[in-house]
C-alpha cells in the first residue's frame, strides 16, 4: 500500500477536522446554546476517511444519525455544517435538517438519517443509478451495529447481490446501539458472518487503524468499480462519547474511554506510524492541527453570530413545484 | 495410581477467516458459530478422556458469550464435560489476548493446547507456548501449519497426551521456526514463511499480491501448500521435519532465472519472478535487501521498517512442540486405550495418568 | 389521433413513450417483467395484472424485476432518483405501504425540505388500490390518505383512462416523488386517449358534469359512480356538479369551493374509510371557507370504519355505491330518499 | 309516409356530441321557412348554436320543448307544406317516435370519421364529407383544427365534397411545423391537395388559415376555384398579441378562459368543455414549441410578418372576405380598402369566430359565392 506525503497529510486533516469539530461540539451542546440532538462521531474518524479518502464526484454516500465524520469526509462545508447544527439560515440545509439531516447531494452526500437503517436501500438506488448510467461511481451506505440488524439492510444487501450493484455496505459496530450491547443484540455476533448469505464478501477490519480500513476499503471499491458487486465491511471501533450528547453512558466500563483514548486512538496511532516511518514530519502535522483548530473556532464563531430562519422560510422548499 | 489434574487449553482466534483476502481472493469465510461448535464437539471429547480441566481464552467478540450459553444448556445424553474455566486476562481482541492468555495457561500447567486459527494464530500461539505442544486445527482453508481435522479428534489426542497416556515422545515432534530481529533485539517469528515487500504499511494485514515481494524465507515448504511457501515449496519441497529451511530473492519476471506459478492465495494463482535459491541453514543471519518496507509473517504483514533499521532473518530448530494427531491415535489404538472389556470403563477415559 | 383504450393500456401507454422519451426513466418492482431466473417465459406476467407488459421486451434492463423486499426497492427507487435517474418504482398494492413507508414518507417525502431546498427526488411509486376485487382486508384498501397527509408527497388518483395517461406522464416528467394510485377495479374501464403523449398538471380538479343543485366532489373509482347518481337524479330534475380531484396533493381548492359558491349544497364521496379521509378533508375546506354559501348540511358518503370484508355481500355492502350517493344527494336537496 | 313532411332532429356537431339541449325556438309554430333559416337554439357541452332549416315549407309542430335535453337525431319538429293535414302530420311524429333508438352509450359513431394521411412525414388528420363538384377545402387558424367547421361542413356539404383537415402543429395533425411560417403551412396545403387528389378546389381559411389560403392562391392561382377569407391574416399588420401569447402561455382553465372569451362576441359561448378541448390540445406534447414557433415566424412582436393586401388584386379567382365587426382577435378594419373585385362581408355583433357565432349567414356566404 503506497500513500503519498500528500495523501497522508489530506487523510490527517479529514480525521483531525472531524476529530475537533466534534470535540468542540461536545463542549458547545453543554452550553445549551445547541438544539435538539446531537450524535458524535468521535473516535471513529478512521473508518470516514478510511473509505472517503477513495471517492470523488461519481461517489454517493448514505450516513447514519451519527453523521459528521462522514460529512466532513465527503466534503460538506465545515462553516455551513456548524451552521446547521446551530440552526441557522447559513446552514447547510438553512436550518431546516439539523445534526441529523446535513446532506449535500451535489458533493455526493445522501444525507445522516434520523431513521436507524433508513440509508442502505437508498444506496441500492444510488448504486443502480451508477451502474445505469454507467458513471463508475460507487455508494456505500455507512450503518452501526444498531441500523445493521434492520429488515431494510437485510434487504439491501439481498437486492444489492441480485441486482449486483456497486455498493458497499459499512457496518461500524461501536459496540452498542444506543444504550445496548451489539454481543446481546446481534444474533451473529460478527456481522461478516452475514455477508456469505448474501453471496458477498464480507470482511472485519480495525476501525482504529486507518491504513487498515484504507486498504479494505480501496479493494473493496475497487472491486465495485469493476464490476464485482457488493462487500460487507465491518469496522470495529469505538465512540468516544454517548449515543447522544447527554447520555450519561452508565452502561459502559469507569475507565472504558480513558483506556481506549490511551490505546487506540485513531489520530495517536496514525501519527505514531508516519512518525516512524518517518514520512511526514510532526512539524507537518502539527501545522494541521493549528490549522484545523482555527477553522473550527471560526465556524463556531460565524455559526453563533448567523442569523436564524425567518417566518419566510417555513414554507418553502417542500416541493419543487407545487 | 496417583491421580493428578489433566488440563487443557484451548485458544480460537474469533477474528481468524475474515480478513481481506474474503474480499480480494475467493478465500473461505468460517462462521463464529461453527468455531463454537468446534470447541463444544472438543469438549465432549476431552469429558470422554478424562481431561478434568479445559481453560479458555476469553474474547470479546462473541465466542466466549456463546460457550458459556452452550455450557449452561443441558449435556447431551452420556456426556460428562471437564470443568471450564476461561483464563483471566481482559480481552482487548488483539494479538495481545493470545499472548497473555496462554502465558497464563502454560502457568497452570496445561498439557496440550488445542488451537483454532490459521498460520497467524498459530503464530502467536507458538510465541508463548514454551513447550507445551499444539493441537492445531485450520478454522478454514489459507493455512499451511495447521490441519483441517475434525475437533473431536483434537480433543481426544489433546486429552491422552495431556493426562499423559500416550507420552510426549510418542506423540510429539518439534517445528522449525523463522525468527526476525530489528536493530539487535528479537521481534517475533513466522512458523511457515517470513517475506518482505516495499509497501509502506501493515494496512489490512493479509498480503496476497506477488508484485513487489522481495525476498522469502520459508522453515519449510510444501508442494501442495496454498500460499507464499507454495512459492518455495513448487521450486524445491522440504519438508518440516528437514534441518534447513530455504531463501529465494525475488525478481520482477524479465529480470528472473526461472517463473514460477504459485497459488499464493486462495483462487490466486500467478507467476513469481525467482532471482536466486539458497539454502537456509539454521543460525545464520540474513540481512533484508531492501531498506524501507514492510514484512509479513506467515502471509501477515506484521513488521514495518525503515531505513534506519537493521533487520535480519533467521532459521531455529527450538520452534513450539506439534503433537502429530494420527501418530497419536495409532499410538492409542496399539496401545488399546479405547477397548472396552466385559463391563469397565475404557483406559482412555480414566483420570490422568 | 385518439382512440379508445383502456386504463391499463394507457398506463402502459404512458409508461412506453415516457421510457422512450427519455433514456433515465427506469422501472422496478415485482414480477413487472416476470418469469425472471426460471427457464420459463421471460416476461411472463408484465405486471401481477398485466400493466407493464411488453416493456421489458422493449426496454430490457430498464425494466427490472424486483426480490419481494418492498423497503429495498422502494428505498432504491428514491436513492435512485436523488441519483440521475427517474424511477417508476411498483407498489403492487397500496397494502404493502405498511413494509416500506419510511422509505416514503421519511426519506423522499422529506429530503427536500430537511436538505434546505436542494434535494429534488423525482420518484413514482405507481401502486393499486381499492375495493371489488374480492381481495379482503389486506389488499383492498385505500390508504391514499395517508399519503395525502404528508407534506412533500403529490397523490395522483386518475379515474378515467384519459387522465391516467396524462396524469402520469405528467408524475414521471415532475422533481417531486409522485404516489401514483390506480383503481385496480378501473383497469378494464375504456376511454378516448390521444396516441400522442401528454401531461396533465396535478392540482387541476376535472368537472366532469356540470350542474346547479349540488356539487359532488369525488375522486377516483367513484367518479364513476357519482356520474351514475347524477345521471340518475338528472331524471327526477337534480343537477349535480360532479367533481373528479384528480390528485388530492396538490388539491384543486378553487374549483370546489367555486362550485359549493354556485350550488350551495356539497356531497363528497370517497372509497375511503371515514376517518381523516378525503371526504373529511375536502368537508372541512368548505366548512371553513364556504359555509355561508352552504344551504344544507355537508354530506359524505364512505366507506364504513371497517376493514375491507371478503364475501361478496359484505363486499358490495361496503363500497360507496350511486344509491348511497343518490341518498346523501337527496338528503342535502331536502328530499326524502 | 309523404315526401312532404319534414322532420327536423337534433344535430350533430362535432364527433363527440351526443346530446343538445333545446335552448329557445326562434320561430313559432306556423311560420314559414326556407333552408338556412335559424329555427332553434341549441346548447351542447362544447357550445351553442342556431339549428337550420334544410328545408323549406311551414314550420307545423315544434316537438320539443325549451330546456329538453334530447340525444342526436331526435325529434325536434315538424317541417311541411301548408296543405299536409294536421292527421297526417301527427301520424309522422307517432311513426317517427315509435321508430327512434337514440344511439347506445359507446356505440360506434355511423358518421363520417377522420382519416389521417402521410404527408411527406408528417401525418395530417382530415375529415370529408359530401360527394362531387369542386372540392371545398376548409382552413383552421392558430390553434384551432377542423372541429372550428363543426357548424359549416355538413351544411355546405350538400352539394360537393368539402375537406377540412388539422395543420401541422394543430389538432390531432403531427407537430412538425417546419420552419413555420404562412409559405410551409401553403406547401402543407399544396401538399394535402396532392394526395387526396384534388387538383383544383374552393378554399375557405380563417384567421392564420385566411393567410395561408391567400399565400396558397397567390402561388398556385390555377389551384384555386375560388377564395374565402374569414377574419384572416395577411391583410394588416395589426393582430391582438396578446390573445396569442395568453393562449400560449396559459396552462390552466382560469388562465385560459378570459383570452378565449376575447375570440367570440358572446363571451358564454366559451362553454368548460371548449376550454378542456383547448387544454387537452394544449398539452400533447409538441404542441407548445409548435405553437411557439408559429407565433414568432408568423406573428413575431405581436405583428403580423407578412402584409399581402397589395397583391390581392393580382388573383383572377373570385374573393370574399367574411369578419366580425367586433373582431377582437385581427381587426375588421382590415377588411377596408380591399381592390373592389373583392367582396366583403362585415357582420353586425360577432367577433373572430363568425363561421361558428354566425354559421348560417357564413355558410349562406360561401354556399353564394360557390355557386
Amino acid at each position: 500500500m503506497q500513500l503519498s506525503k500528500a495523501d497522508l497529510l489530506k487523510a490527517y486533516r479529514m480525521m483531525k477536522t472531524i476529530r475537533e469539530f466534534e470535540e468542540r461540539l461536545h463542549v458547545e451542546f453543554a452550553t445549551g446554546e445547541i438544539p435538539g440532538f446531537v450524535h458524535l462521531y468521535a473516535g471513529e474518524e478512521a473508518s470516514a476517511a478510511g473509505f472517503c479518502m477513495h471517492l470523488d464526484g461519481r461517489d454517493r454516500i448514505a450516513s447514519t444519525h451519527r453523521g459528521h465524520g462522514h460529512s466532513i469526509a465527503k466534503g460538506c462545508d465545515v462553516h455551513a455544517m456548524m451552521a446547521e447544527i446551530y440552526g441557522k439560515k447559513a446552514g447547510l440545509c438553512g436550518g431546516k435538517g439539523g445534526s441529523m439531516h446535513i446532506a449535500d447531494l451535489d458533493k455526493g452526500m445522501l444525507g445522516a438519517n434520523g431513521i436507524v437503517g433508513g440509508g442502505p436501500p437508498l444506496i441500492c438506488g444510488a448504486g443502480l443509478a451508477a451502474k445505469m448510467l454507467k458513471t463508475g461511481g460507487v455508494a456505500i451506505a455507512f450503518v452501526g451495529d444498531g441500523g445493521f440488524n434492520q429488515g431494510t439492510t437485510a434487504e439491501s444487501l439481498n437486492l444489492a447481490s441480485v441486482w449486483r450493484l456497486p455498493c458497499l455496505f459499512v457496518v461500524e459496530n461501536n459496540g452498542y446501539a444506543e444504550s445496548t450491547s451489539s454481543k446481546w443484540a446481534v444474533s451473529c455476533d460478527d456481522f461478516t458472518d452475514r455477508a456469505s448469505a448474501y453471496n458477498m464478501p464480507g470482511i472485519s477490519v480495525d476501525g482504529h487503524d486507518f491504513f487498515a480500513v484504507y486498504e479494505a476499503a480501496g479493494e473493496a471499491i475497487k472491486r465495485a468499480r469493476s464490476g464485482g458487486g457488493p462487500s460487507l465491511i465491518e469496522v470495529k471501533i469505538n465512540r468516544y462519547y454517548g449515543h447522544f450528547e447527554g447520555d450519561a453512558q452508565t452502561y459502559r466500563g469507569p475507565d472504558e474511554v480513558k483506556k481506549l483514548r490511551e490505546t487506540k486512538d485513531c489520530l495517536m496511532l496514525f501519527r505514531k506510524r508516519v512518525e516512524g516511518a518517518t514520512l511526514v514530519d510532526a512539524a507537518d502535522m502539527n501545522k494541521v492541527d493549528t490549522e484545523v483548530l482555527a477553522l473550527i473556532d471560526d465556524s463556531v464563531k460565524k455559526a453563533k453570530a448567523a442569523p436564524k430562519p425567518t417566518a419566510a422560510d417555513l414554507l418553502t422548499d417542500v416541493y419543487v413545484s407545487y | 495410581m496417583a491421580r493428578s489434574v489433566a488440563r487443557v487449553g484451548i485458544v480460537a482466534n474469533p477474528a481468524a477467516g475474515r480478513d481481506i483476502r474474503r474480499l480480494v481472493a475467493q478465500a473461505s469465510v468460517f462462521p463464529i458459530a461453527e468455531k463454537r461448535n468446534m470447541i463444544t464437539r472438543a469438549l465432549s471429547a476431552l469429558g470422554a478422556v478424562g481431561v478434568n480441566e479445559v481453560l479458555i481464552m476469553p474474547d470479546g467478540a462473541g465466542l466466549t458469550h456463546r460457550i458459556v450459553r452452550a455450557l449452561r444448556a443441558p449435556l447431551p445424553e452420556g456426556q460428562v464435560w471437564p470443568e471450564v474455566r476461561f483464563v483471566d486476562i481482559e480481552p482487548g481482541d488483539t494479538a495481545a489476548d493470545t499472548l497473555d492468555a496462554v502465558r497464563l495457561m502454560v502457568d497452570d500447567g496445561v498439557g496440550a493446547i488445542i488451537v483454532l486459527g490459521g498460520d497467524g494464530t498459530n503464530r502467536l500461539v507458538a510465541r508463548a507456548a514454551g513447550e507445551v505442544p499444539l493441537v492445531s486445527l485450520s478454522t478454514g482453508t489459507n493455512n499451511v501449519f495447521p490441519s483441517v481435522r475434525e475437533a473431536t479428534i483434537a480433543g481426544l489426542v489433546a486429552g491422552l497426551v495431556a493426562s499423559g497416556k500416550v507420552t510426549r515422545a510418542e506423540a510429539c515432534f518439534r517445528n522449525k521456526v523463522l525468527r526476525l530481529s530489528v536493530n539487535g533485539v528479537p521481534r517475533d517469528l513466522a512458523l511457515v514463511d517470513l517475506c518482505s515487500s516495499p509497501e509502506l504499511f501493515i494496512g489490512s494485514r493479509a498480503l496476497w499480491r506477488a508484485d513487489g515481494l522481495d525476498q522469502l524465507f520459508v522453515s519449510f515448504a510444501e508442494a501442495d501448500a496454498i500460499g507464499l511457501s507454495s512459492i518455495a515449496g513448487l521450486v524445491r519441497p522440504i519438508s518440516r521435519r528437514a534441518p534447513f529451511g530455504l531463501w529465494l530473492d525475488l525478481c520482477p519476471l524479465e529480470r528472473a532465472s526461472r517463473v514460477i506459478r504459485a497459488p499464493i492465495a486462495p483462487g490466486i494463482i500467478v507467476d513469481v519472478g525467482v532471482e536466486t535459491v539458497t539454502t537456509l541453514t539454521p543460525g545464520a543471519q540474513v540481512p533484508l535487501r531492501l531498506k524501507r518496507g514492510v514484512v509479513a509473517l506467515d502471509g501477515e504483514r506484521e513488521v514495518e521498517f525503515a531505513p534506519t533499521d537493521q533487520v535480519l532473518v533467521s532459521l531455529a530448530e527450538d520452534g513450539p512442540f506439534s503433537v502429530d494427531i494420527e501418530r497419536t491415535m495409532i499410538v492409542a489404538a496399539q496401545h488399546g486405550l479405547f477397548v472396552r472389556t466385559g463391563g469397565s470403563e475404557i483406559s482412555a477415559a480414566s483420570g490422568a495418568a | 389521433m385518439a382512440r379508445k383504450i383502456n386504463y391499463q393500456q394507457a398506463i402502459n401507454e404512458a409508461l412506453n413513450q415516457e421510457m422512450t422519451r427519455d433514456p433515465t426513466v427506469v422501472i422496478m418492482g415485482e414480477d413487472v417483467a416476470g418469469g425472471m431466473g426460471t427457464d420459463g417465459e421471460q416476461e411472463a406476467w408484465g405486471g401481477v395484472l398485466g400493466v407493464t407488459k411488453g416493456l421489458y421486451k422493449k426496454f430490457g434492463d430498464r425494466v427490472m424485476d424486483t426480490p419481494i423486499t418492498e423497503s429495498a426497492f422502494i428505498g432504491a427507487a428514491v436513492g435512485a432518483a436523488t441519483a440521475g435517474l427517474r424511477p417508476v418504482a411498483e407498489l403492487m398494492f397500496i397494502d404493502f405501504m405498511g413494509v416500506c413507508l419510511d422509505q416514503i414518507f421519511n426519506q423522499a417525502a422529506k429530503f427536500r425540505y430537511m436538505f434546505g431546498g436542494k434535494a429534488e427526488t423525482p420518484v413514482v411509486i405507481r401502486t393499486m388500490y381499492g375495493a371489488g376485487f374480492r381481495a379482503a382486508a389486506q389488499h383492498s384498501q385505500c390508504l391514499y390518505p395517508v399519503f395525502t397527509h404528508i407534506p412533500g408527497l403529490k397523490v395522483v388518483m386518475p379515474a378515467t383512462p384519459y387522465d391516467a395517461k396524462g396524469l402520469l406522464i405528467q408524475a414521471i416528467r415532475d422533481n417531486d416523488p409522485v404516489i401514483f394510485c390506480e383503481h385496480k377495479v378501473l383497469y378494464t374501464l375504456e376511454g378516448d386517449v390521444p396516441e400522442e403523449p401528454y401531461a396533465i398538471p396535478f392540482g387541476e380538479a376535472s368537472v366532469v358534469r356540470e350542474g346547479k343543485d349540488v356539487t359532488i366532489v369525488t375522486l377516483g373509482r367513484m367518479v364513476h359512480m357519482a356520474t351514475q347518481a347524477a345521471d340518475n337524479l338528472a331524471k327526477a330534475g337534480i343537477k349535480c356538479e360532479v367533481i373528479d380531484l384528480r390528485t388530492t396533493s396538490p388539491m384543486d381548492t378553487d374549483t370546489i369551493l367555486e362550485s359549493v359558491e354556485n350550488t350551495g349544497r356539497l356531497v363528497v364521496v370517497d372509497e375511503a374509510h371515514p376517518r381523516c379521509n378525503i371526504a373529511t378533508d375536502v368537508s372541512a375546506l368548505v366548512a371553513e371557507q364556504a359555509f355561508d354559501s352552504l344551504k344544507a348540511p355537508i354530506k359524505m358518503v364512505t366507506a364504513p370504519h371497517v376493514p375491507v370484508p371478503f364475501s361478496d355481500t359484505l363486499e358490495d355492502l361496503y363500497i360507496p355505491n350511486a344509491a348511497k350517493i343518490e341518498a346523501a344527494v337527496k338528503a342535502v336537496m331536502g328530499k326524502k330518499g | 309516409m309523404s315526401d312532404s313532411i319534414k322532420a327536423l332532429t337534433m344535430p350533430k356537431w362535432g364527433l363527440s356530441m351526443k346530446e343538445g339541449k333545446v335552448a329557445s325556438w326562434l320561430l313559432q309554430e306556423g311560420a314559414s321557412v326556407s333552408p338556412g333559416n335559424e329555427i332553434l337554439e341549441v346548447e351542447t357541452e362544447k357550445i351553442a348554436s342556431a339549428v337550420e332549416a334544410a328545408d323549406g315549407g311551414i314550420l307545423r309542430k315544434i316537438v320539443a320543448q325549451e330546456g329538453e335535453t334530447l340525444p342526436v337525431g331526435a325529434l325536434l319538429a315538424v317541417i311541411a307544406d301548408a296543405s299536409v293535414g294536421a292527421g297526417a302530420i301527427d301520424a309522422f311524429v307517432e311513426e317517427f317516435q315509435k321508430n327512434f333508438v337514440p344511439p347506445a352509450e359507446g356505440e360506434e359513431d355511423a358518421g363520417p370519421k377522420t382519416q389521417v394521411i402521410e404527408v411527406k412525414g408528417r401525418a395530417i388528420r382530415y375529415l370529408k364529407q359530401g360527394d362531387g363538384g369542386t372540392p371545398l377545402v376548409l382552413i383552421h387558424g392558430f390553434g384551432g383544427d377542423l372541429n372550428n367547421w363543426l357548424f359549416n361542413q355538413e351544411s355546405l356539404a350538400g352539394k360537393r365534397t368539402v375537406i377540412a383537415f388539422d395543420l401541422p402543429g394543430h389538432g390531432q395533425s403531427s407537430k412538425q411545423v417546419g420552419n413555420a411560417s404562412l409559405g410551409e403551412f401553403a406547401q402543407v396545403l399544396h401538399d394535402v391537395m396532392d394526395a387526396l387528389s384534388v387538383p383544383k378546389a374552393h378554399l375557405a381559411g380563417h384567421s392564420m388559415g385566411g393567410g395561408i389560403a391567400l399565400e396558397f392562391a397567390l402561388a398556385h392561382p390555377g389551384r384555386v376555384a375560388s377564395l374565402t377569407l374569414i377574419a384572416p391574416a395577411g391583410l394588416g399588420a395589426e393582430i391582438n398579441g396578446g390573445y396569442i401569447d395568453g393562449f400560449i402561455e396559459s396552462t390552466g382553465r382560469r388562465d385560459i378562459k378570459p383570452h378565449l372569451e376575447q375570440l367570440f362576441a358572446d363571451a358564454e359561448l366559451v362553454s368548460r368543455q371548449m376550454i378542456n378541448d383547448i387544454l387537452g390540445y394544449k398539452r400533447l406534447d409538441g404542441v407548445d414549441a409548435a405553437l411557439r414557433a408559429i407565433r414568432d415566424k408568423v406573428f413575431p412582436g405581436g405583428k403580423q410578418a407578412v402584409v399581402l393586401r397589395d397583391r390581392i388584386g393580382t388573383l383572377a379567382m373570385p374573393i370574399q372576405v367574411i369578419w366580425g365587426e367586433d373582431d377582437a382577435i385581427v381587426p375588421s378594419k382590415h377588411a377596408q380598402g380591399l381592390p373592389p373585385k373583392v367582396k366583403v362581408n362585415v357582420l353586425k355583433g360577432f367577433g373572430h369566430m363568425p363561421q361558428m357565432e354566425a354559421a348560417a349567414e357564413v355558410n349562406k356566404l360561401i354556399e353564394a359565392q360557390l355557386g
